[in-house]
């Protein structure tokens, strides 16, 4: 009807063009491919199956065939349209459009550039599934595909030892995750016999409240490993090792808000399920607070903003964890457009320092990157909540649900949003401040790349005005309690992103020694957050070394070489034994083999006569 | 009964005159050639050298057989005779003409007929297959003889003809197959049939012309292949005198040889029978009867006739003052006979027939005194990397049309 | 007829078939084979098997026993040696073969006679068109993988015929 | 089969689908014989085909006895793999003979042990 199938199919078309002969084809086509794919895709969202649609009350549903058809296990290849959905497709395609012709440039003189954009056409491809999905098995598709599409590009520069690293270490630890999700789906199937979303939401208020929980207890892993909550986080720092578009699209925009997505398409489950609820609320929350210490003390500007992505995903995991899904749903949106901005910003000010991503060797850049730090201011307010952009809208509406739930969570999460405001401003003042302590000449981009950073400044600093998507939702998702205090919650979160702003101002303008006084001063606890807590050394100890340990001294030494070579060589040497017997049968002589052949068939024959078989 | 007796009669007719021919089709060769090459030919024995055939048959019946001692004897006796028996089998299922009806007569108080009966031995309805298989069978013919002359110049002969047959087999086949397409029949008459007819009243049906998929590179492709299969110049390898002092036949003498040769031209007749049958309409005209190709024939006979007349009455040489005229004679009976109204319907396919056939023979001929011969790796990488692909193309571009019309 | 034609076609078909594995040099025992399938190829034709009767012609006759004889030839195979090492051949084959004689005949005669009769012309199923409508329509799948089975043996072939890998 | 029996056969112008089948049977076990107890390799190779032969053989028969088109089919499939089959062994056969210059197939038995 809407041809909803050729919103993924376009930019799988590109990945294959540009995947099978980019080697051979001009740039200009490569990039005629991978923008044209995706521009188109998002015209056809956004022209024909957005409006065309009555979406008051019903979804556009479309199966196009049977994947699987086992038993009564029956998957089909089905997509679904309702407004979450159109939301995230508006925001995919959309935003991936402006990060496509963003890295055309950004890209220009690196090597591999078509691969570079045929893995960007084939995450397109696979998110948009995971998006347009109407079962979880295709979500589950999509969901693993943008995982491997991450790990690709991650390890991008794959002669980097520490891009390849990082790529693994992305792989495996969402590995976790998707094992906590397949758990979750095969819950799923055992308890409603479908994968279907509509059958499942349909049935689900029927359900134990303890099947609905371990079901969205381990949805919720799976959530955690895909959108970095604690304690699976740890990838995404290191998923900055690839190219800065990448960083924007994949781990700020899309594919990390999968987890945020798939929570609130779940919501029947997760509603149904209020002690899971209340672990998803708590578990955004810490890791809220948690990114946002770790990104107080870090230097790389792209390690800042990947600790403020997984802060900001906190909080966005706390909106739907205090049942707020549609402002879960409007931060997500938010912060797209402006997390966006800040990395394609980042990666703006990267390419004007000739590759620096110290901010200690930045600042000053105002005067000869003017455009970038404009729109990085832009999108530096709108993280920071300050009134009217478009962060402030859906940071409060997340917080006034969290008073509603709880009072302390709201004071938990204004701190972190000051914090978020203080080390955000942090990074734009060292950037952009000061004297420029690097080496070369830095200089402007080239107007491709600001142009849609332009837009996305213009997005974030007006998203929240045109696009109120609480609204937009509400009959989706249940309502959800009036605060009385409202203006007085927003005053304080707003006065908190304001001081977090002025803080920074002052320690790194106005008084740069302030800052290196005070790390020195708490000393072991500025390490340990600037280690960022050792999570990852932590890990290795408990976990991995155990592991490795473990699996040579048990698997290996005791199990693998003792039972079973020790097993396989008893087989094989009595196997010698016989065979030392049967040797002499083998004569290497065609004929006599031929005898053997001719004998076997005569028993057979004759046996099966016994049997009747002739007839 | 009656059938045996019919096929029998049959049997008869067509051997006598197809074996005669055989042997004419030596002389017409000879004679072509020599005024090609602008010489007389045979002239020596009869007139015009017509009794020539009849002088080479005698020779050969009476030379001495020679059986060289180092030969496989069996093999060697057998060869040329199975060569020559796969040659002949083929022509029994060439019809040259459409059904005839031969009236009831009363003969001594018993009523015979009325009799009807097809123009060709045996119609069978995977004819053109049948054709494949026994031209498939030629090369044993051959290629034993190689073998078995136990002589290394007829053995590469032998070798280099089977080589040779299999590769150009594959080319002949696939354009055989493209005009069964259209026709959508393996009966070599109901081919023939389905090219019955005129586009705009005086375009042939024919498989050359037929729409929607005109045969014309097919008909070019088997031409050339029929060429390779018969091992006639430009593909005559086996038998390459300059190289292979004469290939697989070096050995032999007598009616053996001359076996071999009744199997070339008998080979010749069949593939252009077919290639008569399958792309030229077989008997069905040029043009239609309405404009006056009824009279072609007789037209054509009498002209002769008239040609034979006027140098009878002024004579080049003494003898031409009887033997022209008595040839005149003879045309303007025949073409008496093609205008005489009731034998027209039997006589007409037949002459169209002939015509095509005899039109084909000539371009055997003529190609032979035109043509140098191949090198033998040319002629494999012809077959394989040029004519296989082609034939192959075209018959994928055949079947697509067909599918798109139908 | 009919019977007059299969008794003369079988006993042909079994007597150059018993030649094929009596004839000392294997260019006789081809020939023969050869003799096999043409007779056979007729006996299908009295099956109505008209296409496979010509299939047979060509493709058996015509084709892979020129490539035998094409062999045999570039071998100068002569015959073969009447001593080998192998005793369990000869030991266990003859009497393994008879056993198999015996038991196809026992079976044949307790499990044939309900089967019908053959008469020439019964059965029009043969015909090309019959078999090519088969071919491309349910076995289309079989078709398919044989041509690239042949494909295979094509490039196979090639590579064990080649003289040398340089 | 009495002779009275087979008079009436002849007489009634029809052969038992079993006859052709006993045929089958008969060409079969001439091809086993060869196999085993012929040396010379392509005569080998020749009695696989005889063999292969005499299974189209009861394809046929008994196609014709289902009047059915399938048997037709399975002896099309088994002729296609029969020419595959040559032509790889034939090449094989060429390869063997030059390498070691002998067609006997008890000299060829370099997979002993």
């Amino acid at each position: 009807m809407f041809k909803l199938w050729l919103i993924p199919l376009l930019p799988f078309l590109g990945f294959l063009i540009n995947g099978i002969f980019g080697r051979k084809l001009p740039k200009l086509v490569i990039n005629a491919v991978a923008i044209g794919s995706v521009v188109a895709s998002f015209l056809w969202v956004a022209l024909v199956v957005g409006p065309s649609t009555d979406w008051g009350e019903h979804k556009v549903q479309a199966h196009y065939f049977t994947w699987i058809q086992s038993g009564n296990f029956n998957v089909g290849w089905d997509f679904a349209v309702d407004k979450l959905t159109m939301i995230m497709l508006m925001i995919v395609t959309g935003i991936g459009s402006l990060i496509h012709i963003y890295a055309t440039s950004y890209m220009d003189h690196e090597g591999g550039y078509y691969r570079f954009f045929a893995y960007l056409n084939l995450f397109m491809f696979f998110m948009l599934n995971l998006v347009l999905a109407a079962n979880y098995l295709i979500l589950f598709v999509g969901w693993e595909g943008v995982g491997l599409c991450s790990y690709l590009l991650i390890g991008f520069y794959f002669h980097k030892k520490s891009a390849t690293n990082a790529g693994n270490k992305a792989f495996i630890v969402n590995r976790v995750g998707d094992f906590g999700f397949a758990l979750a789906m095969f819950l799923v199937f055992i308890n409603f016999g479908t994968l279907n979303f509509n059958g499942v939401f349909a049935a689900a208020p029927g359900k134990p409240v303890e099947t609905l929980t371990a079901i969205a207890l381990l949805m919720l892993v799976g959530a955690a490993g895909k959108s970095a909550q604690i304690p699976l986080y740890v990838w995404l720092p290191d998923a900055m090792e690839g190219p800065t578009p990448v960083s924007a699209l994949i781990h700020a925009a899309t594919m990390v808000t999968a987890g945020v997505y798939m929570c609130s398409r779940s919501s029947v489950i997760f509603l149904h399920a209020p002690a899971a609820m209340q672990v998803v609320a708590l578990i955004g929350l810490a890791t809220a607070v948690f990114a946002a210490t770790i990104g107080i003390t870090q230097y790389d500007i792209k390690k800042v903003f990947a600790y403020s992505t997984v802060s900001q995903l906190g909080y966005m995991f706390l909106g739907v964890g205090v049942g707020a899904f549609s402002a879960g749903i409007w931060h997500l949106m938010t912060h797209a457009f402006f997390k966006a901005l800040l990395f394609l910003g980042a990666g703006s000010v990267i390419h004007a320092c000739h590759g620096e991503q110290d901010m200690r060797q930045m600042g000053g850049l105002r005067k000869y990157a003017p455009w970038t730090c404009l729109v990085l201011a832009c999108g530096s307010l709108a993280i920071a909540g300050f009134p009217g952009t478009s962060g402030f809208f859906s940071k409060d509406a997340i917080l006034t649900a969290a008073y509603a739930h709880a009072p302390w969570m709201f004071w938990v999460g204004v701190v972190t949003a000051g914090m978020t405001a203080f080390y955000v401003w942090r990074a734009f003042w060292m950037t952009f401040w000061g004297d420029y302590r690097g080496h070369g000449k830095p200089h402007e981009s080239s107007w491709v790349m600001l142009a849609p950073l332009m837009v996305l400044a213009v997005l974030s600093l007006a998203g929240g005005f045109l696009f109120n998507v609480p609204e937009m939702l509400k009959d989706m998702f249940p309502e959800h309690g009036e605060v009385p205090e409202e203006h007085m919650l927003m005053a304080i979160s707003v006065a908190a992103g304001l001081i977090g702003i002025a803080l920074s101002w002052y320690m790194y303008v106005v008084n740069t020694e302030l800052s290196g006084k005070i790390a020195n001063a708490l000393g072991g606890v500025y390490r340990l957050v600037n280690d960022k807590y050792r999570v990852d050394e932590a890990y290795d100890a408990a976990i991995v070394e155990p592991i490795i340990h473990g699996s040579s001294a048990v698997l290996w030494k005791t199990i693998d070489q003792g039972v079973i070579d020790g097993a396989v060589n008893g087989i094989g040497a009595r196997a010698q034994n016989v065979g030392g017997l049967l040797r002499r049968i083998q004569s290497g002589n065609i004929r006599s083999y031929a005898t053997w052949v001719l004998a076997g068939s005569v028993v057979v024959i004759i046996l099966m006569g016994i049997a009747g078989g002739v007839r | 009964m009656e059938f045996l007796v019919i096929t029998g009669v049959k049997l008869a007719l067509i051997l006598f005159i197809f074996m005669t021919a055989l042997a004419y089709l030596q002389w017409v060769e000879r004679k072509v050639i020599a005024h090609v090459q602008v010489r007389m030919g045979p002239s020596r024995v009869g007139p015009h050298g017509l009794l020539q055939p009849l002088a080479d048959v005698i020779k050969l019946i009476t030379k001495e057989g020679v059986l060289p001692p180092h030969v496989n004897k069996f093999y060697y006796l057998a060869a040329p005779f199975f060569a020559v028996f796969m040659a002949l089998i083929s022509i029994s299922i060439i019809p040259f003409g459409t059904d005839i009806t031969i009236p009831a007569m009363t003969i001594g108080g018993t009523t015979f007929g009325p009799y009807r009966t097809m123009m060709e031995l045996a119609d069978i309805n995977v004819g053109i297959l049948l054709v494949l298989a026994l031209s498939s069978m030629g090369v044993y013919g051959i290629a034993l003889a190689g073998w078995s002359s136990n002589n290394k110049y007829a053995l590469l002969g032998g070798l280099r003809s089977s080589a040779q047959m299999i590769s150009y087999e594959l080319p002949l086949s696939l354009a055989i197959a493209a005009p069964l397409l259209t026709a959508g029949s393996l009966s070599l008459r109901t081919i023939a049939d389905t090219q019955q007819g005129f586009y705009l009243g005086f375009i042939p049906h024919w498989a050359i012309f037929q729409f929607p998929a005109p045969q014309i590179f097919s008909f070019i492709i088997f031409m050339i292949a029929a060429f390779a299969e018969t091992n006639r110049i430009p593909f005559d390898l086996p038998e390459a005198e300059n190289e292979l002092v004469a290939g697989f036949h070096v050995e032999y003498s007598s009616m053996s040889f001359a076996a071999f040769f009744m199997a070339e031209y008998a080979n010749m007749v069949t593939v252009c029978s077919v290639a008569t049958l399958l792309f030229l309409g077989g008997w069905h005209p040029l043009f239609p009867a309405s404009l006056g190709s009824n009279f072609i024939a007789p037209l054509l006979l009498a002209g002769c006739g008239a040609v034979c007349l006027y140098h009878g009455l002024h004579p080049a040489r003494p003898f031409d003052r009887y033997t022209l005229p008595a040839f005149a004679v003879i045309f303007f009976g025949l073409a008496g006979l093609m205008a005489f109204p009731p034998t027209v319907p039997i006589l007409m396919p037949i002459f169209w027939f002939l015509a095509k056939l005899l039109f084909l023979l000539f371009l055997f001929v003529w190609i032979r005194a035109t043509l140098p011969r191949f090198r033998y790796d040319q002629l494999m990488g012809f077959a394989w990397k040029f004519l296989f692909p082609v034939a192959l193309v075209n018959l994928l571009i055949t079947g697509f049309l067909v599918a798109l019309a139908s | 007829m009919d019977p007059l034609f299969f008794l003369l076609f079988a006993f042909i078909t079994v007597a150059c078939g018993v030649n094929v594995v009596l004839q000392k040099h294997p260019i006789s025992s081809a020939l023969s084979l050869v003799a096999v399938m043409a007779s056979l190829a007729v006996l299908y034709l009295l099956l109505g098997a008209e296409f496979l009767a010509m299939a047979q012609m060509i493709v058996y006759a015509g084709a892979i026993m020129v490539l035998f004889v094409f062999v045999i030839m570039l071998l100068n195979a002569g015959t073969e040696a009447t001593r080998g090492r192998s005793w369990t051949a000869t030991i266990f084959g003859i009497p393994a073969i008879l056993i198999l004689i015996g038991a196809l005949a026992y079976f044949m005669q307790t499990g044939m006679p309900q089967l019908g009769s053959v008469k020439f012309g019964d059965f029009r199923g043969g015909g090309a068109y019959q078999v090519g409508y088969a071919l491309f329509t349910e076995y289309l799948l079989p078709f398919e993988v044989t041509s690239v089975l042949i494909l295979i043996a094509i490039v196979g072939a090639i590579v064990l015929a080649r003289k040398e890998l340089d | 089969m009495d002779p009275a029996q087979i008079a009436g056969i002849l007489k009634q112008g029809a052969v038992p689908t079993s006859w052709y089948l006993a045929l089958s049977a008969v060409l079969f076990v001439i091809g086993v014989a060869g196999f085993v107890l012929r040396r010379n390799i392509i005569t080998v190779f020749m009695c696989i085909e005889l063999m292969l032969n005499a299974v189209n053989l009861s394809f046929i028969a008994f196609a014709h006895e289902h009047k059915q088109v399938s048997g037709h089919l399975f002896a099309f499939f088994v002729m296609v793999v029969a020419a595959a089959e040559a032509a790889v062994g034939l090449a094989i056969i060429l390869t063997v003979f030059r390498n070691r210059s002998t067609l006997n197939i008890d000299e060829i038995d370099s997979l002993k042990n």
